[in-house]
């Protein structure tokens, strides 16, 4: 979608991934020069348990369309069960922002192994599709971080 | 006196709407009234009070100072003051009409605070007498005439008319501008009514209170008195009752990194709050006991010993109603009031 | 009821078992009651009540008064108990410098609901079984006890007392209430309307904290949003992204371990229903985790801080049931 | 006031041909803390090295931004540099414009906008990084291998060889794994027990050696230097330190008809076995859910047969924690069960076989003593179809989609063996391709079909019909004459794909090892860090990692083994700073951080604080072991005060980086 015309929306897309297994997917899909869409940007977290709430909610703040939390899949986490409660914590998160009437849509835990590099770009490409057709943010936007 | 019959007061707005935005106390969906800005099917409330004070309409809980412009390693400022439309206030208590003067005192004095003098000249206050005060009330204590509050224009409800009296040039200019909707009627139902309400206010549990103490001699005795840890101990430290007084003044200016630049904003700061007067060094003030007595040592006693003897409070009795723990200023004059 | 409790704590003070009692003080009007600390005996013979008033949650104040020297004696109303086991079990509470007595309730009284029904004016106000009488600058006035019956009280979770050294009275039950049926409510509704819904609400909010401030859950020796250091320090809301913003962390942080004692709501000075936040995550906890009641022992581990290899992936919120947009 | 660098890397054209490096250098450049900016065509170069090198001591730079390949790629390369000029290393970050920007897009301009960003983002980091110092830890100096067939047997032995203790953990009641099943080896054709058994006896009688046969890992804790191992013992109902193997009590035991593992079911052996004459440990062991004595508590034959008394029916499960400093793991494969190709008869018919059943049935040791025979009739097969990729390479979900690599060459040596030894033996192979790189593979592969006369045939078998008159009707297609054969065969060998051991799987978890999609333990780099798992002091030998033959396993095993010493010798270990940390003062002592920690890093302790009302309060509080920590976060985010935050990744450093990447 990079190359489509300038008046079509591009979302701003943050993803957090974890240094083990999704990173290194992330890396993968380059050297394998798997392309995915230039508006997802990549955070890198030792672990996906590491991303705060806080965090998910800023990336909104501060401009994002779409956040994006990848992790190793469940039971091969680096670090034993860090995924396991990050699930449980974005599980809450996710609902909670859905109670509040945020699209849905807007976030996504994805599972994503070191060997995934096709599938880190297939979901980037689909996340950024999905939030692109919900348009710009203005459920959980901050007008004061918006570009003038 | 002039006076518009209640089955005007939406045609009046209208036309009052028509020069300038208009704020009247409304009912939202809480139950409570609010402040908002009248439109078509707003309806003003028939609440004795609102739950936040009209001192938001001149000093509100955050405003935007100024920008500051980066690029890339030069800095520009930029002065985000606009001049103020007017605007007109319908329904304000003698209480909030008192505190304006008070807050004068803080934001008019030199240095002047040119962005709450923006808003203050911009203003057209009608006031609204009050009728049937609440039991919290203590207005009476501060020599406010509940009956006959101030501002550009007096007004009085009764049961099918409300009556206006200007007292100032502006409260004029408005009353001749929707004058087409005015009659000139027998205001002696005003007075009727204003010698009932008195009885009323006379009687207030708290309109007699003791306030002989505070004073500045007594300072050093008042500050140390035992009493403030036993009043204090309750107290959660949250905002409330700074938040909803209409003569707390205290604010914070702050920084926010938008990403694209800076704005430099002032927010409401509380004296209650832990994070208060610190400073670079240290915090002079680090137990809730020290904090809670600096809230009604500053409205008893620094205030009016700095203020020719006016008190920094108005009787609204709003932290009556609002402490989450019933602990208020009552409770304290009385407490100490009586050593 | 109150002169039992002022009978034993009496009797608890003169033998020394205990230095301090912690309790409500009496007010000027009887709803203003204020959650205080009583040293003497004449002090509590004079000061001391227990009414349909007494709703503040009295464990909070545990965490301070706990660690101060000699014994303190407390009395907890069944919810309170639950607030005062899961600070226990958070090690906030030294159980040790605690007398705990447990004190039935029967439901507490919303003074805004009366005041909104119509009880202008009030200096005073008891209740004669299911009527509340008010006398007020206007006259007597009655209301319905159930009508002015705080929100929630009337979907009381649990008559029990979880922990205690003492009880006095009946022991109750858990109930089965109809808590949840709001957040249902809203969960059914379009994200629209969702959303309309809760800025209607949380567009009200003044940032007083009285919310945290109460909240037995919230006992941070230093919040997130007052420390300059962490961050998202924040005073006042200045965009709405800020009031979704605290409001969302308030409740996330105090997920798993909210028993549900609906102190944020009553205290809060815009009436924003912030218990519906909690309620949320305790019903998804629920749902997705197992049933969880914080407080209810000291034993069962917070399902924040545990898991299950079966556990749902975050994609379980888009399919579960609730309203959508066309 | 900080001072950062940012030095933007062309890597030859990889970074350069999408990025506009120019333009990326001179817009960080202009950023506020920004001192020096530039770019250069390898940074990774000695001459780039130096660049960074001369900048951090020429401009005095408090931090360095290196916006180039994946920080996992250069990260230990860029802070050495730093470190080397007197920066500390933890002051360097990587802004990934490789990886992540420069290889997965095209349009240029988005590519450029898009690196900004990325550098945007590390500058933020760093002007927020604190200088890191790693703390050590002491290495035990003992090491475990899990898996006892060649590759743990070889990198044990090599281990031991170097002096240090090892401990090889076994599941089956002997030593020698898979290749103990097989006749000869490919393409030299020696006999695969001539070459393994001496192996294991070396494994046997090494000092430094320990073999836990019948055992298996169920819990691991700790991290590289400092691992803790829990491995069940599990009860084989017999004495290991008081048999003598001389096989007295099988001779006697009356439960006669349990299918032989060792020979894949196609004999059997005794309730109470040896697997084969040359197990070690050569030690009986009993089948529990056959043995009468277990089951019914009637019997107790072998007890009184066995001199040395060592049968032992009331012998439980043990279990021995031992602590190491690194972990091999070499758990090995299976063939695919063939279940889910049925078109291929296996279960109905006898005489279609696995690879590794005809391994057995060739095999001198085997069921037949090595006589080819039929297994339904005992006959000698004139005709043999071998069919190929039964399972690899599919993409039908019914197997594997990876090549199983040696399957090729072993088909092959099958072939020419039959051919060899039964000329009147007509022998065709069904393949879709031919893979025989490999020293010495092709010509043996051609030998097969020059010198032998086996019929290769590019084509699949569709069908294998079992007829009432004992042959086998093979319905396949030559792809390269196009047409449809129809071959009466009376065995058929199905070249099953090898998969991971089960056992890998929950390994893996324990350890927190990673594997990819099809349990195959990954490496910490496909290229560079082969026999490394991503988790410290986690090696990898054998078919674990991957399908490979022998000579691959041997040499990934010695590889593997050398990595293991090269760790070992050290004294102590540097660990990783990026550690959890409590603010005291913050602290609540609510214990959950504790309850989410995987290391048991964080303990409480009861400390004095100054109150406000300047009295002293005793306070409960969290405090972490830096060096059992390994910087996970899951404590931070539990912790509602934030009183917990990660070194290197603290909550500031990320929230710095995400509003930067969303300017």
């Amino acid at each position: 979608m990079s190359m489509n015309g300038a008046n079509e929306f591009r979302p701003n897309i943050v993803a957090f991934c974890c240094n083990w297994c999704s990173y290194a997917g992330a890396d993968l899909a380059g050297t394998n020069r798997l392309e995915y869409p230039a508006e997802v940007k990549i955070v890198r977290v030792p672990c996906s348990c590491r991303v705060n709430p806080l965090f998910v909610l800023r990336a909104f703040q501060r401009g994002a369309d779409g956040v994006i939390i990848c992790g190793c899949h469940p039971g091969d986490c680096h670090y034993t069960s860090g995924n396991y409660f990050a699930r449980r914590r974005m599980t809450l998160l996710f609902s909670m922002l859905d109670y509040l009437g945020v699209e849905k849509a807007r976030t996504r835990v994805e599972w994503v192994s070191a060997a995934e590099g096709a599938k880190f770009a297939s979901v980037m490409k689909d996340f950024v599709q999905t939030v692109a057709k919900l348009g710009e943010n203005r459920r959980l936007e901050d007008i004061r971080c918006k570009r003038q | 006196m002039l006076s518009l019959l209640k089955s005007k007061l939406n045609e009046f707005f209208e036309l009052v709407a028509k020069e300038t935005l208009v704020y009247l106390p409304v009912d939202n969906s809480s139950g409570q009234a609010s402040y908002q800005k009248w439109k078509e099917g707003v309806v003003y409330s028939s609440a004795l009070n609102t739950v936040r004070s009209a001192k938001d309409f001149f000093f509100p809980q955050m405003e935007n100072l100024m920008d500051f412009k980066m690029q890339g390693k030069s800095v520009e400022v930029v002065d985000t003051r606009v001049e103020k439309e007017d605007f007109v206030i319908f329904g304000v208590r003698a209480c909030d009409v008192a505190s304006f003067s008070i807050l004068d005192k803080v934001f008019l004095a030199d240095p002047v605070d040119t962005y709450y003098q923006n808003r203050r000249d911009h203003a057209v206050i009608i006031s609204m007498a009050c009728s049937k005060p609440e039991s919290t009330c203590f207005c009476p204590l501060y020599g406010i005439d509940a009956t006959k509050p101030e501002g550009d224009l007096s007004a009085w409800e009764t049961e099918d008319r409300i009556f206006f009296k200007a007292n100032t040039q502006k409260g004029e200019v408005l009353l001749n501008n929707a004058s087409r909707l005015l009659e000139e009627s027998e205001g002696q139902i005003v007075e009727v009514q204003r010698e009932t309400t008195k009885k009323i206010l006379e009687e207030l549990p708290f309109a007699h209170l003791d306030l002989s103490k505070f004073k500045g001699e007594n300072l050093m005795e008042l500050f140390n008195s035992p009493k403030w840890a036993e009043l204090s101990q309750s107290c959660l430290g949250c905002g409330t009752c700074t938040f909803v007084c209409p003569t707390c003044q205290c604010f914070d200016i702050k920084d926010f990194d938008t990403g694209h630049g800076v704005k430099r904003f002032r927010c409401w700061d509380s004296c209650m709050y832990s994070e208060f007067t610190k400073m670079a060094a240290a915090n002079p003030r680090l137990t809730q006991l020290e904090r809670f007595r600096q809230r009604f040592m500053h409205k008893l006693v620094y205030f009016p010993d700095n203020n020719e003897g006016t008190y920094g409070c108005v009787g609204c009795g709003r932290c009556l109603i609002k402490c989450p723990v019933s602990m208020n200023i009552v409770k304290v004059i009385k407490q100490l009031g009586e050593e | 009821m109150q002169e039992t409790m002022i009978e034993r704590a009496k009797a608890l003070m003169e033998s020394k078992s205990v230095v301090r009692v912690v309790g409500w003080r009496i007010g000027e009007f009887g709803y203003d009651v204020t959650p205080s600390v009583f040293t003497t005996v004449d002090d509590l013979n004079g000061n001391f009540v227990y009414n349909d008033f007494c709703g503040s949650n009295l464990s909070k104040y545990l965490v301070r008064l706990s660690c101060e020297e000699g014994k303190v004696l407390v009395f907890l109303k069944p919810c309170d108990t639950y607030s005062f086991t899961q600070l226990l079990k958070e090690h906030r509470i030294h159980r040790d410098n605690v007398y705990a007595i447990g004190i039935p309730c029967n439901g507490k009284i919303d003074i805004e609901k009366v005041r909104q029904a119509g009880g202008e004016g009030i200096t005073a106000i008891r209740s004669e079984g299911s009527t509340v009488i008010a006398r007020t600058l206007y006259g007597e006035k009655k209301f319905d006890r159930k009508e002015v019956l705080s929100e929630r009280c009337l979907n009381c979770k649990s008559k029990k007392h979880v922990t205690y050294d003492e009880l006095l009275g009946e022991e109750g039950e858990v109930l089965d209430s109809h808590r949840f049926d709001m957040v249902e409510k809203l969960e059914a509704m379009s994200s629209n309307e969702r959303f309309e819904f809760w800025r209607n609400e949380l567009s009200r909010c003044i940032r007083c904290n009285a919310c945290r401030n109460v909240c037995p859950a919230c006992t941070c020796e230093k919040c997130i949003f007052d420390n300059d250091n962490s961050g998202v320090s924040n005073k006042a809301a200045a965009d709405s992204f800020e009031e979704n913003m605290f409001h969302i962390i308030r409740a996330f942080h105090v997920a798993g371990r909210c028993t549900d004692c609906g102190e944020c709501s009553r205290v809060c000075p815009e009436h924003i229903p912030l218990h519906l936040l909690n309620r949320k995550f305790i019903k998804d906890i629920n749902e997705l985790y197992g049933e969880y009641q914080a407080g209810s022992d000291m034993e069962t581990v917070s399902p924040l801080t545990s898991y299950t290899i079966e556990d749902d992936d975050p994609s379980i919120v888009n399919r579960r049931g609730g309203g959508h947009d066309a | 006031m900080q001072r950062i660098g940012v030095f933007v890397c062309h890597c030859g054209t990889n970074i350069s041909a999408t990025v506009d490096v120019h333009k990326v250098a001179e817009i960080l450049g202009r950023e506020s803390s920004v001192v020096y900016s530039t770019d250069y065509q390898y940074m990774c170069s000695e001459a780039g090295q130096n660049i960074i090198q001369n900048a951090i001591r020429d401009r005095h730079l408090t931090g360095a931004v290196i916006c180039s390949c994946s920080p996992r790629m250069h990260e230990t390369t860029f802070r050495k540099t730093a470190a080397r000029a007197g920066l500390n290393s933890f002051m360097v970050e990587i802004a990934n414009i490789r990886e992540q920007c420069s290889w997965i897009h095209k349009d240029k301009e988005d590519a450029t906008q898009k690196a900004i960003a990325i550098g945007r983002a590390a500058i933020a980091k760093v002007l927020l990084n604190t200088p890191l110092v790693p703390g050590e830890s002491p290495v035990t100096k003992r090491a475990l291998v899990i898996g006892g067939g060649i590759a743990g047997i070889q990198a044990a032995l090599d281990i031991a060889e170097a002096g240090f203790e090892v401990d090889i953990v076994e599941s089956k009641p002997t030593i020698g794994g898979k290749m103990t099943q097989i006749d000869k080896t490919f393409p030299t054709l020696d006999c695969a027990a001539c070459i393994l058994t001496p192996k294991m006896v070396d494994c046997a009688q090494n000092e430094k050696i320990h073999i836990y046969s019948y055992s298996e890992v169920v819990k691991v804790k700790g991290f590289v230097g400092d691992f803790e191992v829990t491995i069940k013992k599990k009860a084989r109902y017999v004495d290991e330190n008081k048999c003598t193997g001389c096989g007295a009590c099988i001779e006697k035991c009356p439960m006669k008809k349990v299918p032989d593992e060792f020979n894949l079911g196609l004999s059997n052996r005794h309730a109470i076995y040896i697997p084969f004459a040359q197990a070690i440990p050569k030690v009986a062991t009993i089948d529990a859910m056959q043995c009468r004595m277990l089951t019914s508590g009637k019997c107790g034959i072998c007890s009184k047969v066995c001199t040395a008394g060592a049968i032992d029916y009331k012998q439980k499960d043990q279990f021995i924690e031992q602590g190491y400093g690194a972990i091999v793991v070499a758990t090995g494969f299976n063939p695919i069960s063939l279940d889910k190709f049925d078109e291929f008869a296996y279960s109905q018919s006898k005489d279609v076989v696995s690879s590794l059943e005809f391994e057995r049935l060739t095999n001198a040791a085997g069921p037949t003593n090595g006589v080819l025979l039929r297994p339904s009739d005992g006959k000698h097969p004139h005709t043999i179809v071998f069919v190929q990729c039964v399972g690899s390479r599919d993409t039908t979900c019914r197997g594997k989609e990876y090549c199983s690599k040696i399957c090729c060459m072993y088909t092959a040596k099958h072939a020419l063996l039959t051919r060899e030894k039964y000329p009147d033996t007509e022998v065709y192979v069904f393949y879709i391709d031919v893979r025989t790189p490999g020293k010495g593979f092709d010509e043996f592969y051609r030998r097969a079909v020059e010198q032998y006369g086996v019929h290769y045939i590019k084509g699949m078998v569709g069908k294998v019909v079992p007829r009432s008159d004992g042959k086998l009707e093979v319905q396949a297609s030559d792809l390269i004459m196009g047409e449809q054969l129809h071959i009466d065969a009376d065995l058929v060998v199905l070249a099953a794909a090898m998969e991971s051991d089960k056992s890998a799987r929950p390994l893996a978890t324990m350890l927190t090892a990673s594997m990819d999609t099809n349990d195959f333990f990954t490496e910490a780099h496909p290229k560079l860090r082969p026999v490394e798992s991503p988790t410290a002091g986690i090696f990898l030998a054998g078919a674990c990692q991957g399908p490979k033959d022998i000579p691959e396993t041997v040499a990934q095993a010695g590889a593997a083994a050398s990595k293991v010493i090269g760790l070992l010798v050290k004294n102590t270990l540097k660990g990783n700073p990026c550690v959890a940390q409590s603010d005291e003062l913050m602290c609540n002592g609510c214990s959950s951080c504790e309850k989410v920690c995987p290391y048991g890093a964080i303990t409480y302790v009861d400390k004095e604080f100054k109150m406000p009302n300047r009295t002293i309060a005793i306070r409960r509080v969290a405090q972490v072991n830096p060096a059992v920590c390994q910087g996970c976060g899951a404590c931070t985010v539990a912790c509602p005060s934030g009183a917990m935050d990660l070194k290197g990744f603290s909550n500031k450093e990320i929230l710095a980086e995400v509003d930067a990447i969303c300017r």
